[in-house]
């Protein structure tokens, strides 16, 4: 029974209980943050891209390329501690918000771009033969459906980059990960570190339900 | 901004520091390699399960899909190195990596693999059996193939993700290539071996992401 | 278990872990491989009892439930001994005391602080999850400072050189390396804490925790100890202090796990 | 209302119209038959600028749209009403709504207004009782039917029909021709291309057979049909009628 | 040949075929027509079990196939060649890898052989010179002919249409029509399911007019189409030749 000692000790988990409580709050908020903000700036970002200016497009293919491309945890770094260097502190929490929503916002325009593009000619063509204007059409018909095409990978990334919020611990924002870990060596004990998995499921699981619950409501016959 | 050049871009520590991330980097790639390879697999076994008509093997694919989906891959690493030895099962820490990845990333990749196979007109099935083809060489000879071409795109992404995931390696004592530049950053107290660090995870995922966007570029000429 | 019980010693040697990232005591060198204090009081201790002892270097996080699982026998980390850890951990005596010492900008005001109380109203960087973390923490409100916490102590003192806290507060020993190895910082004021670092076990591991004990002792009494002091710190440790003075019984008297049984110091095992 | 005149157009080195004239009076109803690949639909997609002519004048209603800056385009797009072959219906909305989404945000009709007017074209077409349907639930001949009351919601002065029931399977296809020719009843200007032949016979004030980018000939159905001048023409309309005889070219 | 004898088949609550008899002889073509939602497809899928018959039996070449294990389906449907409405080219590969996939994996034909029959059949449907082609690049004609060959290519003994040209331009249809006779006067066993009426009167055996999940009526293409008995019938026949007169039935 060392293996229940040493997962699921109920002295450490009533003693960690309040930190682990208030470290979801914080995880919870950040990653609703990350995913509003990512999701709308990388929807106007493909948005902007269909407008087809060059130069705005050679610099949105680039920025998403290197987001995607870098890990978070050293654009992290060059943010929270390169910055201060030229002078601007942002707070651990704003660091994780921003990179994680540039990440998102990436992704979530390749998504979209890439749902914008595989739309039938005949939608934009009917939406502007109707006198609608190329916003408009954008707006109303083309990218709601390209929206809907990209679920799927979109509440992959989704999870994926909510829970990097957990890169938050490497510099002082007190999330779940960052919490446990501390409770983990202040106690000697492996079970703040199920506490976690157990505060992730509880924030993930109906996170998971409600991306299929919006998979099957958007879901439309073409 | 001389601080900040020195902090981040220091090329001495980087030249003495560059044996070191090379090794790293030689580890992350050995980790991707076969963790890729089994996320890959497995991905493409869970979606198959998903989509089964048999409900109790769809309905734990999908259960499985969505736990390890929602479990962040850094607890599920603690919890098969260190749970496992517990029911016997003591794991050296490259296949402790492996297996946690796997569980992680077969989650990943079925959700993608399954949204390729709907996308495949169902028609396409029907020609393949009407000729005679069995169950599994339809799917192997006509489905897959198109299926694997309707998400290439996130396939890569996602394959993009994983080697950013094998950071976490270093949790079981796995000198990757981040770790390595932590390590060379303590003993430098300077930040440049971190920035070398990315460069190097800039050398070995651009060209996958710019596959991405070619490969999605070249779909939106077809159409 | 019996008190005072000692395990006979293990055929194939023994696998131990620590933080690779933690100068003095564990850090890599460049070319990949681990040095340190504790890293040679591993060796050490193989010496003494004549079997291998192999050192894995993990991120912290991986560290105690790797032991508790068995895969580790015990830990080599500098553990400073709490009450808290004793309850679910096992410690041999402190092998050396551990003072906190504050590092701070080179040539600021903080450098010539003498007391607690005169960081008052600072922001101050600490390793996430250490006993600097939770003593600071503690203190908050009663000297209303700022405690900002980072993954790794490298971290924090990079908040101190980016400006972005005030000090850094870490192990006299860290803070110490650290200052040598960076122009940016200074040490400030110590805070002498009665505490103690001592090695990791687990809760059911008495006999190999009294074993490695009295190996510790042995290591105190015939002038190791001193000498990898010399070669880390660049101290001779004053006559007294733990590095050099056994306790007696096994683990670390006053808390939880220590088992008082009298035996004799010896180097034969 | 309706005037091509010397309408070219190329996609790059290939003209694919090659001066076009053809008129089209107020309330007539001209067909537009020719081989695949003759230009038909570009130049149908040349009467509201979805394609921009390389030369020539389009006037509708004695305005020339051919010079109108883009940034009116929208405006004049809404006096033409245009049916494409796949219907092109939105797929995330429901029927009414197709309906209502152009008539409010591009003349900015109010909602209670859009619909009501949606509801009487749904009506004319006979699907008033599908309002609330979604595309995916209709079938084609439907889908095509909800497309034509769309463009109709907008008050066009011109509707232009390409080839709007060859996606259709055959018992679907009378019913859009219904429409079509309910529309010709009440005055409804319009250029058709097609290969309905039996509806040109009987609805169609005039037919224009294009071939090879050029209007090769011209006249009305029995003209057309009844006596065939070109060789071309000839060919064509036997391969379109018994579809048994001649094996596509290759 | 093809013996169907008191089929039945219900999805779920609805029953869609309600006891179907109908016999085909070697070398006959028959034609089935009737009104959408009769059952037309799903007798012909249940022929080569892509549906599971409900009940009844169906024989071909004397053998009972309603009855064959899961496992030996595959070899019974190499006997039976079927060519859909949607052609389903599989679009990754060549025209000459469709029509040989099949052979080498469910025959077990050599390479060489089943690259051989390939070519043989794309000659028979005109198409040799596009044995390279991509589906993609092919017109719909073409396309629905190099189905044909690859279902050929199985040497069937019958084979099943199912609506071949209803996705077609009109142009593109004589060309698969032509295929299709040439089929015949080598004397295949065809059961089709099709709108052609010009074709089914030219080269129809016997045409059969199903509705709501029976037989209703049938005999030689002279007696369905010159003489229709039922009123059902006559209805069908009146709206499908003149597309024009009658709405579709919402
Ligand atoms: N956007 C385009 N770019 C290049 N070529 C084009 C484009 N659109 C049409 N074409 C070419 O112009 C020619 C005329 O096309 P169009 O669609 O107008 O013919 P059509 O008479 O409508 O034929 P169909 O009956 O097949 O619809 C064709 O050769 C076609 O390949
Ligand atoms: N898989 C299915 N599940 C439920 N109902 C089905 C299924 N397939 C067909 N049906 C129903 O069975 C009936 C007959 O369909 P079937 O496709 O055989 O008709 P059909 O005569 O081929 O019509 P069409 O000419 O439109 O192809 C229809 O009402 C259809 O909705
Ligand atoms: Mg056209
Ligand atoms: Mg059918």
């Amino acid at each position: 029974m060392r293996f229940l000692e040493t997962f699921f000790n109920g002295q450490v988990i009533l003693n960690y209980l309040p930190d682990l409580v208030h470290a979801m709050g914080v995880t919870l908020g950040l990653a609703a943050a990350t995913i509003v903000t990512g999701i709308l700036c990388g929807a106007a970002l493909a948005c902007l891209r269909v407008a087809g200016l060059k130069v705005v497009n050679f610099f949105i293919i680039v920025f998403a390329d290197i987001m995607r491309a870098l890990p978070p945890l050293v654009l992290i770094m060059i943010l929270f501690f390169g910055m201060s260097s030229l002078g601007l502190n942002l707070s651990g929490w704003t660091v994780i918000y921003i990179v994680l929503s540039l990440v998102l916002a990436a992704f979530s325009e390749e998504i979209f771009w890439g749902g914008l593009t595989s739309i039938p000619a005949g939608q934009w063509e009917a939406g502007r033969a109707t006198g609608l204007s190329r916003a408009q059409t954008l707006f109303h018909i083309t990218f709601p459906q390209a929206a809907r095409r990209g679920i799927p990978p979109l509440v992959n990334r989704v999870l994926a980059t909510t829970k990097l919020t957990a890169l938050g611990s490497v510099i002082g924002v007190k999330e779940i990960l960052s919490v446990s870990s501390s409770a983990q060596s202040f106690s000697g004990s492996a079970t703040p570190l199920t506490m976690a998995a157990i505060a992730y499921l509880i924030i993930f699981i109906p996170a998971v339900i409600l991306s299929h619950w919006i998979e099957r409501r958007y879901h439309f016959a073409t | 901004m001389d601080t900040f050049i020195q902090t981040f871009f220091n090329i001495d520590i980087m030249m003495q520091a560059f044996p070191l991330l090379m090794k790293g980097a030689v580890m992350t790639l050995k980790l991707c390699a076969v963790v890729i390879l089994c996320g890959l697999t497995g991905g493409l076994m869970l979606a198959l399960a998903a989509l089964s008509p048999r409900r109790f093997l769809r309905w734990s694919a999908i259960g499985f899909i969505d736990l390890f989906r929602a479990l962040p891959p850094l607890v599920l690493l603690v919890f098969v190195y260190s749970g496992l030895p517990f029911a016997g099962i003591r794991l050296a820490p490259f296949w402790a990596v492996v297996i946690a990845f796997f569980l992680n990333n077969s989650a990943y990749f079925a959700e993608v693999f399954r949204a390729g196979i709907n996308a495949v007109p169902k028609g396409q099935t029907e020609a393949a059996r009407a000729t005679g083809l069995s169950g599994p060489q339809t799917l192997i000879h006509v489905v897959l193939p198109q299926a694997i071409r309707n998400v290439l795109p996130d396939l890569l992404s996602n394959t993009v993700e994983v080697v950013k995931l094998t950071s976490l390696a270093s949790v079981v004592s796995l000198s990757e290539l981040l770790y390595n530049a932590n390590m060379a950053r303590s003993v430098t107290y300077n930040s440049s071996p971190l920035v070398l660090a990315a460069g190097m995870y800039l050398v070995l995922l651009w060209p996958l992401v710019r596959v991405v966007s070619r490969y999605q570029r070249g779909l939106s000429s077809s159409h | 278990e019996t008190p005072g019980e000692i395990a006979p010693i293990k055929e194939g040697g023994y696998s131990v872990a620590l933080d690779g990232t933690f100068a003095p005591h564990a850090f890599p060198s460049l070319d990949g491989t681990i040095q340190g204090f504790n890293v040679d009081l591993a060796a050490a201790i193989g010496k003494k009892l004549g079997v291998p002892v192999k050192v894995t270097a993990a991120q912290f996080s991986g560290l105690i439930p790797a032991l508790q699982a068995g895969t580790y026998d015990f830990l080599v980390a500098p553990t400073t001994v709490t009450e808290e850890r004793a309850q679910n951990l096992l410690f041999t005596e402190g092998f050396m005391d551990t003072n906190f010492r504050f590092v701070v900008p080179k040539g600021s005001d903080e450098a010539k602080y003498t007391s607690l109380e005169d960081f008052k109203g600072k922001t101050i960087a600490v390793n996430k999850g250490s006993v600097y973390e939770r003593f600071l923490e503690g203190k908050a409100d009663e000297m209303g400072w700022k405690v900002v916490s980072f993954g790794t102590n490298t971290d924090a003192i990079q908040a101190v050189t980016s400006g972005r806290a005030d000090a850094n507060m870490a192990g006299a020993t860290v803070s110490a390396w650290a200052v040598k190895k960076n122009p940016q910082i200074e040490l400030s004021y110590e805070y002498p804490t009665g505490l103690v670092w001592g090695l990791p076990f687990r809760k059911d591991d008495a006999a190999t925790r009294n074993l490695v004990d009295s190996v510790l002792e042995c290591l105190k009494t015939d002038g190791t100890m001193a000498a990898l002091s010399e070669k880390w710190f660049s101290v001779t440790p004053a006559k007294g202090s733990t590095l050099i003075t056994p306790t007696p019984g096994y683990g670390t008297p006053g808390f939880d796990g220590y088992d008082p049984t009298e035996h004799e110091i010896t180097c034969k095992f | 209302m309706l005037e091509i005149a010397g309408l070219e157009k190329s996609f790059g080195e290939v003209q694919v119209l090659k001066s076009i004239d053809l008129k089209v009076q107020e309330g007539e109803l001209v067909f537009v038959i020719g081989p695949s690949g003759s230009g038909k639909s570009t130049m149908l997609r040349c009467c509201n600028r979805l394609e921009e002519p390389t030369s020539g004048s389009i006037f509708i209603d004695g305005q020339r749209i051919t010079d109108i800056p883009h940034r009116d385009l929208d405006r004049m797009r809404l006096k033409v009403g245009m049916v494409f072959q796949g219907f092109n219906l939105y797929p995330q909305m429901s029927v009414l709504k197709n309906v209502m989404l152009a008539q409010v945000k591009a003349l900015k009709r109010s909602k209670a207004e859009a619909e009501a007017r949606a509801l009487e074209m749904l009506d004319q077409v006979g699907l008033k009782h599908k309002a609330g349907a979604m595309p995916a639930e209709l079938s084609g001949g439907q889908q095509q039917r909800v497309a034509i009351a769309r463009a109709l919601a907008l008050d066009p002065q011109v509707m232009l029909f390409d080839e709007p029931t060859s996606a259709l399977d055959p018992e679907l296809v009378g019913s859009v021709l219904k429409v079509m020719k309910g529309l010709r009843e009440k005055g409804m200007t319009m250029l058709v291309v097609s290969h309905e032949m039996q509806f040109a016979r009987e609805a169609a004030d005039r037919v224009v057979f294009m071939d090879q980018g050029y209007v090769a000939e011209q006249g009305t159905p029995e003209e057309i049909f009844g006596a065939p001048k070109s060789e071309r023409l000839k060919t064509f309309l036997s391969r379109v009628s018994h579809g048994d005889v001649e094996a596509e070219a290759d």
